[in-house]
């Protein structure tokens, strides 16, 4: 029996825009509100302007990245911001220390491991809680969102720690071919994780599980350690970007660091294209939606929109852009 | 439940597992508190108690209709902080105008929700997360960025500061009887099970025949009038309504809800389990600042944010393990 | 006879993909009807049109005397049509009851409902299929074959004028299908029109009046049921002249005398829990040893047991005379044994990933390098198990659940043969599958055995187990109580063996 | 009504309902109860509200159950908080209101409450305007203004005391004002944008000096030399401040300074004395500038 009966045969090639609004609704959202503020916002088409906008929206970046993978398997974690103030308080303990300002290459190095660590110690906490002991993932995720900035608190003593130590800061305010370091980092990232997506086991893994748990068991799939590895995988990019946002303002704040990062990240995997539900991992999704909300968010600051007026007009934005992404599925 | 072997209690147990560590857990803080603390039991402390969580009950009764059908609605406390506003404007005319024209406020915003969720098919968790961006938005406009009084003069502030017998706050009357109500409506009706059934699979009661989206529209619209309850009670008992409240108070819903046991996937859910959750997490709180009261330790916030993610640590533990005795009693789908 | 339903000329295509091209379907009042046609013919999306859950690019429908328009499957119901759809449809967390009444629940004062009067209606319907369960208890607690009943309970009871089952009977055994018969023809002795889609023909014979049969989207026939052959039947759906199709037997199990070799699974007293609580069962190398029970028996339960999904609380398994702990899938997966579950929709696939990456979802270990898919490779296997088993796909990038449901489980089938396992466990693997690919699967169980493999079938289709297997343990109440053996089984044996094993095993 | 009296005893205990410990300025003043809780010998009960009011509220609620001798409320808002008072006062426990008040037209000091201790928010911004308005030497200068979190009283006050002193001066246009979440990171996120839409800033006024702080990286980042091109004015008086004054990089910051655990503790003496108390014990702000930091940061917090 030959298939081609079930396809049929008017499919010209024409330039259809509803077509192109379904399939790249994110890329249309991106374009109508670059052509806003190319027009309207003063200065707008200026280096310096990429250079802001980069460096700002990277750590939402690279936290929605982590999101994407999480989401993907049918979780969420709330936690992220939490993380963030986390490692983020524990960086300056350690290149402050005795210990780090006596070997301060070492100090650095560890400023930068340590709270790694530490950031996928919660991922795994988070991980085994979801997986193992089988809590649905946004309790499993709340007890550290309440707790670990808690925690964090409690290593810095609740004070705002401030130092001067330009290699730390590095990560922050670096720039390589003029364009912020971070900026890299969170394209470097993306690159890696889309071919971890794409290319291998865990990647079809990581989709199968969102897809159908039960299947993805019954197929021999570890299920288990990779719903881990995706939340240890998250909580270390959120450590990262804890550590970008200390290093950017030389200074850790723990009661404020990653405040409200979470709500950011998850609005923009899904904006990306992500479902709540699982199965997708829109990774360069994830940053095409970190780059709306961020440019949203500049755009109604720079013309000046006042803070209640510019939360309302971002409410309608993420429900546009959403709609638009929604308008494929059916 | 309510239905024909309701006070099987041995029935009950097996099949909702999950909701009775919500219980054991609740009890077994009001006994530490009993025993450990002087004034803990006393008429003040209910009371008042009662009052402040009067607000978080009934917005998590009406979250858990939301979740029960596999939704989640992140908008209540911005909601509630908007409504608290618009009943603060409206107190002069008293309580009898005000509380139906605020909570009528709090289901516009459901409305708004369910036009979203089931008109232009937005996931829940992003149209009510504008949904709280545009409401916390909302209530600034309107204030004008400020805390608006209430009418101290007309009967408006009656309900969140007066008291039955001295005792028992007409804010906890109130709410306790919508709880009611929307407990026999969960249990009793067509529309509530039609609730539970969306949950346990939308594609399924749509083919059933049942009428999803009336249902869908309904708990949305639901928790953002209970939300509206919510904001009135705050505007009343606080004397003012504020456009700043109500942040977090989504995540103590869902906390609420779920270590009442529903699941957030849906199907499942039990209004009395989602009360006893309420009041399980609002001890908490109660029980730290009598923890301070002891002297022994000055417990600082910090040391209070890991405490409360440990007691919720505790609890999801337990609860994990009922659930896995369970399990292995007999197959669970 | 009056007409009650006249479908005419329906089109439907899913984003290009034709699934109907010029359907049409008249029932009349009173008769039970069958409809017939191979995996992807488009039963399912006529009725689903029907019934309002899609809706048709052309056509015409007639209901009850009058050119309608149903929308929705809501409207459907109020018009008169109850449905019981091909992948179960309930709500497996809600009781048994609730998936009975709901939506047409009784009420006290006309708001509240009344549950004891709802459990005792739910408990009524259920004893006319002879089962008297807890109706208290969550659905999902029961096996497949009680939610089917339950869906098949719902649909009857609610006073429909057309009730229309789609493979009603896939995960029914004998006695069961029988309770159904004797519902279906009160039905129609009530003047209820009933629309019946199986692929299990002889059932056709014993209820329906008359017979279409589909073939790639379009209605090719239209006959009465009396005086028709099996062979025409098929012939029809095939769109081949029967002598071809007159050859062979009606199983492609009837194949050469298999040789056995040593003993791949020997599993001694196995227990799980209180649904299998002593199994023994021993397979050799090229046999198929075929697991049979009643509802309930514990077949399931087996399949569970020896592939690791439930740990074992008693007994020991060995592989190859060496002891094996089996204590996940991945485990078992690693020792050479596969399992195709029978709930395909809930265990099987993963709806949103197309057929190549459902196809390829237990080889990837081994299609892996360092971490990374050999993407050449995998297509490369893929598209030789779709043309092997005939998969009909628009492409393997195809997401599964555009499929029709054979076609899934050709592919969830493929899945397994890709790990080329030394013991492939099969639940069910025919269920919802048309008598052609039928043939080619049992063709493929049979060329897999005579490698020199073992499987262990599991089946409640007689003719199939009968057929097909070497060996048949008979289980009950989760022991296995007798050993037949081929040749010399017959169905009556092997219905005389289940119907009497209560008093045996006592 | 008149106001409840307090006795004269060895240990009191004492009420101290914190409203929120986000930020340096609530911790340090946390800590300055705590640290006169021994010297003053108290028995402290100390809460911490999240930011929440209603959650403040509740949390005096549990203390009037505990039955505490005195209560140092520092009310989030004017006027949710009011009920608090009026419980506390009903309940016979004498109240101090530290840092901030409450609305004067439902509550009143040596009636509902004793007394505020605190300084004056309005008059935090006028004087950071007057400063300005004083050392800015150009012909026009084009501001930026960095609010607190919106709808919060700290941030309404600085902005209406700041925007009322300013437009005195016609050299002066505030060009934009905007939420920088009293943080710092927040801070320099909001001035990186403003800075790109108003590159012609000549005076950022900042509400406190963890924005300010956060502006001065924004301009360094961009390339700008603050305190040379772009002059930077706050409140608070924190160490970073006083460095950034020192390093030339700021200009001036208002003091407001947290240390209310001393003033509290002799207050509450001086009442229980039977002396009557002012209804407001106005706190000295002090004014930090090039002249005198250097000399002043060794006490900042
Ligand atoms: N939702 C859908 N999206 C895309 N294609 C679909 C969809 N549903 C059905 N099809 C396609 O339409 C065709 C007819 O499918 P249908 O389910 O009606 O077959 P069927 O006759 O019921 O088969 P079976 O006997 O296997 O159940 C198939 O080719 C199938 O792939
Ligand atoms: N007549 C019955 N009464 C009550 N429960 C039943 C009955 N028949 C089967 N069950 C349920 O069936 C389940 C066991 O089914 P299992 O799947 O192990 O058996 P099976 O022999 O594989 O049946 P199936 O034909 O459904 O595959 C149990 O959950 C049991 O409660
Ligand atoms: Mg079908
Ligand atoms: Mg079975």
């Amino acid at each position: 029996m030959s298939t081609q009966s079930y396809v049929s045969g008017s499919s010209k090639p024409v330039f259809n825009w509803k077509k192109v609004l379904k399939n790249h609704g994110g890329l249309v959202a991106l374009v109508v509100i670059l052509g806003f503020n190319i027009l309207v916002t003063p200065n707008f088409l200026q280096l310096q302007t990429l250079f802001v906008n980069i460096s700002q929206v990277a750590t939402i970046a690279i936290v929605a990245m982590g999101m994407t993978l999480v989401i993907a398997t049918g979780g969420i974690d709330l936690s992220v911001g939490a993380i963030m103030a986390l490692a983020g308080a524990i960086a300056p303990l350690i290149f402050q220390s005795e210990f780090g300002q006596m070997y301060p290459a070492l100090g650095v190095a560890l400023a930068i491991g340590f709270p790694l660590l530490v950031a996928m110690a919660c991922g795994l906490f988070n991980g085994v809680l979801v997986s193992v002991l089988k809590v649905q993932p946004i309790i499993a995720t709340l007890i550290l969102f309440i707790s670990g900035r808690g925690i964090a608190q409690m290593l810095t003593n609740g004070n705002l720690q401030t130092f001067k130590n330009p290699n730390f800061s590095y990560i922050g305010t670096g720039k390589i071919l003029g364009l912020p370091f971070q900026g890299w980092l969170a394209i470097a990232i993306a690159c890696v994780l889309f071919w971890i997506i794409s290319r291998t086991i865990f990647g079809r893994y990581v989709l199968a599980i969102g897809g159908n748990e039960r299947a993805a068991t019954l197929s021999g799939g570890p299920v288990r350690r990779v719903k881990i590895a995706v939340y240890i995988i998250c909580g270390a990019l959120s450590g990262l970007a804890g550590l970008i946002v200390v290093a950017i303002n030389s200074a850790s704040d723990a009661a404020r660091n990653g405040d409200l990062m979470e709500l950011d990240a998850i609005a923009a995997a899904v904006v990306g294209g992500a479902l709540l539900q699982g199965g997708r991992a829109p990774i360069f999704g994830a940053i095409l939606g970190a780059v709306i909300i961020q440019l949203v968010k500049y755009t109604l600051l720079a013309n000046g929109v006042e803070d209640e007026v510019a939360l309302i007009a971002k409410a309608l934005i993420i429900v546009a852009a959403v709609y638009i992404q929604q308008a494929r599925k059916e | 439940m309510l239905d024909s072997n309701a006070f099987d209690l041995r029935k009950y147990i097996s099949r909702n597992p999950q909701s009775m560590a919500v219980w054991v857990a609740l009890a077994a803080l009001i006994l530490f508190g009993f025993l450990r603390y002087d004034n803990f039991s006393g008429a003040y402390n209910i009371s008042s108690f009662l009052n402040y969580n009067s607000m978080f009950i009934i917005i998590s009764v009406g979250m858990s209709f939301v979740i029960m059908t596999g939704g989640i609605d992140l908008s209540v406390g911005s909601v509630a902080a908007f409504t608290s506003v618009i009943a603060a404007y409206l107190s002069p005319h008293g309580i009898e105008i005000a509380l139906p024209l605020a909570v009528l406020a709090g289901v516009a915003f459901g409305g708004l929700n369910a036009f979203f969720i089931i008109v232009l098919r937005i996931p829940p968790f992003i149209a009510t997360l504008a949904t709280m961006l545009g409401a916390k938005g909302g209530a600034l406009v309107i204030s004008d960025a400020n805390t608006i009084a209430v009418d101290w003069g007309s009967n408006f502030t009656k309900m969140g500061m007066e008291k039955i017998y001295n005792f028992l706050p007409w804010s906890i009357v109130v709410v306790g009887i919508v709880v009611i109500a929307l407990w026999f409506l969960l249990e009793k009706t067509s529309l509530g099970r039609t609730v539970l059934a969306i949950g346990g699979g939308e594609d399924a009661s749509m083919l059933m025949g049942l009428k999803v989206n009336r249902a869908k529209a309904f708990v949305y619209l639901l928790s953002g009038g209970c939300a509206g309850l919510a904001g009135v009670i705050l505007a009343s008992g606080f004397g003012a309504g504020q456009p700043l409240e109500g942040i977090g108070w989504e995540l103590t819903a869902i906390a609420s809800v779920v270590v009442g046991g529903t699941l957030l996937t849906g199907g499942l859910g039990s209004v009395p389990a989602t009360v006893a959750g309420a009041l399980l997490l609002g001890l908490v709180f109660n029980i730290l600042n009598f923890e301070n009261g002891l002297g022994t330790i000055t417990i600082s916030a910090y040391w209070q944010m890991v405490i409360r993610g440990g007691f919720l640590f505790a609890v999801i533990l337990f609860q994990a393990r009922v659930m896995s005795r369970n399990k292995r009693k007999g197959r669970v789908a | 006879m009056t007409q009650l339903l006249k479908m005419d000329a329906m089109q439907k295509a899913f984003n290009g993909v034709v699934a109907l091209d010029g359907a049409s379907l008249d029932i009349e009042k009173g008769e039970v009807h069958a409809l017939i046609g191979q995996n992807g013919a488009g039963k399912s999306t006529l009725i689903k049109i029907l019934t309002g859950v899609y809706h048709s690019d052309a056509g015409h429908v007639h209901f009850d005397g009058a050119e309608s328009f149903i929308s929705s499957p809501r409207e459907a119901q109020s018009a008169g049509i109850a449905t019981i759809y091909q992948e179960l449809n309930l709500v497996p967390l809600r009781s048994v009851t609730e998936n009975i009444v709901m939506g047409y629940e009784p009420k006290r004062m006309g708001v509240f409902i009344d549950w004891d009067e709802a459990h005792k209606r739910a408990r009524e319907i259920l004893q006319r299929f002879g089962i008297d369960i807890d109706v208290t208890a969550r659905l999902g607690s029961f096996s497949t074959a009680i939610q089917q009943l339950v869906a098949i309970a719902r649909a009857v009871s609610l006073d429909a004028k057309l009730v229309i089952m789609d493979e009603p009977t896939s995960s029914l055994d004998v006695s069961e299908v029988k309770v159904l018969f004797g519902v279906v023809r009160g039905l129609r002795d009530a003047g209820v029109s009933v629309l019946y889609v199986s692929h299990f023909l002889d059932e056709l014979f014993e209820i329906c009046d008359r017979v279409t049969t589909m073939r790639d989207g379009r209605t090719v026939d239209c006959r009465k049921m009396k005086g028709v052959t099996k062979l025409d039947l098929i012939s029809g759906m095939l769109g081949r002249a029967s002598s071809e199709i007159a050859e062979a037997g009606m199983t492609e199990f009837s194949g050469g005398e298999a040789k056995h070799g040593e003993v791949l699974l020997c599993a001694e007293n196995i227990a799980t829990g209180p649904r299998l609580t002593k199994l023994d069962i021993t397979v050799h190398r090229g046999e198929i040893v075929g697991l049979g029970g009643l509802l309930g028996s514990g077949r399931t339960e087996a399949a569970r047991a020896l592939f690791g999904i439930d740990a074992l609380t008693g007994g020991a398994v060995s592989l190859k005379g060496a002891s094996a702990r089996l204590e996940t899938p991945a485990a078992a997966i690693k020792a050479g044994i596969a399992l195709l579950t029978e709930d395909r929709k809930a265990e099987g696939i993963i709806p949103d990933m197309s057929v190549r990456e459902n196809l390829t979802l237990a080889l990837l270990p081994r299609l892996t390098r360092n971490g990374q898919i050999d993407r050449a490779r995998e297509r490369e296997i893929v598209q030789s198990f779709i043309d092997a088993l005939g998969i009909k796909t628009a492409g393997m990038e195809q997401p599964i659940r555009e499929l029709s449901g054979g076609n899934q489980q050709k592919v969830l089938l493929a899945r397994w043969l890709a790990v080329e396992p030394e013991l492939l466990i099969l639940d069910e693997p025919t269920r919802g599958v048309d008598v052609g690919a039928k043939r080619e699967i049992q063709a493929i169980i049979r060329d897999f055995v005579s490698k020199g493999f073992g499987v262990v079938l599991i089946s409640s289709e007689f003719e199939e187990l009968v057929e097909g297997a070497d060996r048949i343990v008979v289980l009950n109440e989760g022991r296995s109580i007798k050993e037949l053996k081929n040749p010399g089984i017959t169905e009556d044996i092997l219905v005389r063996a289940l119907a009497h094993t209560g008093e045996e095993a006592a | 009504q008149s106001l409840p009296p307090l006795e004269q005893k060895e240990r009191y205990k004492v009420g101290f309902p914190q409203m929120e410990s986000n930020n340096p300025w609530r911790i340090a003043e946390s800590k300055s109860f705590v640290d006169t809780a021994e010297a003053c010998n108290w028995d402290l009960i100390s809460t911490d509200a999240g930011g929440s009011a209603a959650k403040q509220v509740a949390d005096v609620d549990s203390m009037i159950a505990q039955g505490i001798d005195v209560l140092f409320l520092p009310p989030r808002e004017e006027k949710p908080l009011i009920p608090a008072v009026k419980k506390a006062a009903a309940a016979g426990i004498p109240t101090f209101l530290v840092d901030r008040s409450v609305d004067p037209n439902n509550a009143k000091a040596g009636v509902d409450y004793v007394s505020f201790l605190g300084s004056d928010f309005i008059d935090q911004g006028r004087r950071v305007a007057e400063w300005t308005i004083e050392n800015f030497k150009g012909d026009k200068a084009v501001v930026v203004q960095l609010e607190g979190t919106t709808g919060s009283s700290p941030a309404n006050d600085r902005k209406k005391g700041f925007d009322d002193a300013i437009a005195k001066d016609p050299r002066f246009t505030i060009v934009a004002s905007q939420t920088g979440d009293f943080a710092r990171d927040k801070g320099r996120q909001v001035m990186e944008t403003l800075l790109q839409a108003h590159p012609d800033v000549d005076v950022v006024y900042a509400h406190n000096d963890e924005m300010a702080i956060g502006a001065i990286q924004a301009l360094e980042l961009a390339g700008r030399k603050p305190g040379e091109d772009v002059l930077i004015v706050s409140i608070d008086g924190t160490r970073d401040a006083l460095q950034a004054i020192i390093d030339g990089k700021m200009g001036v910051t208002v003091e407001s300074s947290p240390f209310f655990g001393p003033l509290a503790c002799e207050t509450m003496k001086r009442y229980a004395a039977g002396e009557e108390i002012e209804p407001w014990v106005q706190v000295k702000d002090r004014i930090f500038t090039q002249a005198n930091a250097a000399e002043n940061i060794k006490d900042a917090y």
